[in-house]
């Protein structure tokens, strides 16, 4: 099981990118710029169910869309679970 | 456990070591321990002693320099690319002939085998590049 | 260059990321502060620096929200986002701060063919 | 980690286009030289690393395909693509250098699903 | 009329916005990574008629796709056209 | 003509200066005059004094010095997008409490009223960035 951190936009090539790269059971975190994807529920990701998808939470409320994901009913870590996530994969990858 | 991370972006250009920093920090709350930072790419500037952000706001440098000083982190920093953006510790001015540097204690200068080791001996390894 | 044409200064990049937010809203406050009429469009991610709810990001990360508070007071209050922006984000005009205007596909190509001094950050 | 599984440097960054991808080639080069056995992964923009007619850029942008060349003195000889990218970029095999081979979408993402060293530029 | 100077992939936000400014009559210069556009002559810039695109010969050529490009018959300028095409051009504006 | 150049990317890390450097040789060659070049966000890591690439490859900053030289064309960084990310001058740097400094002649510390004004008064104004 893998933890996946995106950085950028859903629109960047790296969103892309990890898209090829997720397995079942792998998770899949948004960090600064990839926490845009909380606008739009139609994205790929937030619409499958092989793998799990997070915001972090910090950088959701930085740019004012805390509300928007709870509307969206998304599911958010805030630093702490980020940790948790690291405790509980053992391998990472950044995509950026 | 053990955690290192790996640093890909210069401060106030790149939310990256913003972000780094905060984790380094919950990682450490957390009760874990931090075998070290390297940065790499872009990531060299953080190590910058000239970087002068405005009064209201942290020097990221300064941050990182705390970081050590409470829980003695190793910063490390990639000679080959802090050279040729211009960040340098004193040996390596003197050996190319600059009358400055802007790298000092406690980042030092290493080379891309330190990444590696680092990867290896942590139980967890993180990157932060944006 | 004419002077009667506004200045343009187009904002693409998102709050928190990358230096481009700030960078580009102080070259707009610097050329209001030259006596230049200026108009601000906020395409695709820099529409996301009008919402009204951001805040302070990660340490060292300064808001930009009192910034574009502070627009007005240098008499920018041409503030413009394209319609395809909000659809493509899926941005209602509700989240973003007041004063905003739309523009069709027509406004915005217009606003490059005209002759004015245009930064695009 | 467990030494058996190959360490895979993943390269998404276009030559000539920031350092990313000659800083990613170097740690490839540097684990190879610790004696690790180790795999490239060339996604997206990446792929155009491998494009065998390139050349030295503008001046001060050294050409990244001697570093390409250098791989196999270093025992690196996974040089991997995936089909999708290809498809995606439109690009041609026979545009590349030898020895790349390519991949399924299966085949990428359990690249990512094994315990193994990762680093991606 | 106004010259548009593309700096990033035809995939990246930045072409989507260009599109989005380009008038009739403007021409559209692609250098360093947009010339990777010359992969694709399917690309909504190559397939309209409005505006003139261009690739710069030299970025091109740096990449190892001039050869691609004279295939698909795509028009090239060098550094010195670049600078003529400024002559022509009273405004430009850089996407990147 | 009188050409003004913006150039808002970082040597080695962008291309965007290497496009600048190449595209103002042209200009010149055309029988232009360049009236100045503007350093803005990254762009400003153009003027440090302390880069040191590797000897076969392109000093960027002893590129525009030598451009400087030969044209007499102004090199104007941004001082706020510089302080910030450690490029400061001998002035700035006493003003601070740094005891080193990477920015000199022909580089100046400038306001970004000089990127409006070289903007102005300008037939043509280009920007490079990536």
């Amino acid at each position: 099981m893998t933890l996946h951190i995106l950085t950028t936009a859903p629109t960047s090539d790296a969103a892309r990118q990890v898209e090829q790269a997720l397995n079942a059971g792998d998770t899949l975190l948004l960090i600064e710029a990839a926490v845009n994807a909380a606008l739009n529920p139609q994205w790929s990701c937030w619409t499958q169910s092989t793998y799990t998808v997070l915001l972090l939470e910090d950088d959701l409320v930085a740019r004012g869309l805390g509300d928007i994901a709870k509307t969206h009913q998304l599911a958010t870590v805030n630093m702490d679970g980020f940790v948790a996530l690291t405790e509980q994969h053992e391998q990472s990858v950044t995509w950026y | 456990m053990d955690y290192g991370l790996l640093v890909m972006g210069a401060p106030y250009s790149d939310p990256a070591p913003h972000s780094a920093l905060r984790f380094a920090e919950a990682v450490l709350a957390r009760g874990h321990r931090l075998a070290g930072v390297f940065f790499y790419h872009d990531g060299v500037h953080n190590a910058s002693s000239l970087m002068t952000p405005p009064q209201d706001e942290l020097n990221l440098r300064e941050a990182w320099k705390a970081l050590h000083e409470r829980h003695d982190v190793p910063l490390d920093v990639c000679i080959a690319a802090a050279l040729r953006r211009g960040i340098v510790n004193e040996a390596e001015a003197a050996r190319h002939g600059h009358s400055a540097y802007n790298l000092e204690a406690p980042f030092e200068l290493t080379g891309l085998g330190q990444l590696l080791t680092l990867q290896q001996r942590c139980d967890r390894f993180i990157t932060f590049a944006s | 260059m004419h002077a009667s044409e506004d200045f343009l200064v187009v904002i693409r990049h998102a709050p928190h990321n990358a230096s481009w937010l700030r960078e580009g809203l102080d070259a707009a406050l610097v050329a209001a502060a030259f006596g230049q009429s200026v108009r601000l469009l906020f395409m695709g991610e820099g529409a996301l620096a009008l919402c009204k709810k951001q805040q302070a990001g990660a340490p060292g990360q300064k808001a930009s929200l009192p910034t574009i508070d502070m627009l007005e007071m240098y008499d920018i209050d041409q503030l413009n986002v394209p319609e395809r922006t909000l659809n493509e984000l899926n941005l209602g005009l509700e989240s973003l701060v007041d004063g905003v205007s739309t523009l069709t596909d027509a406004q915005v190509s217009a606003l490059f063919s005209q002759n004015r001094p245009i930064l695009n950050f």
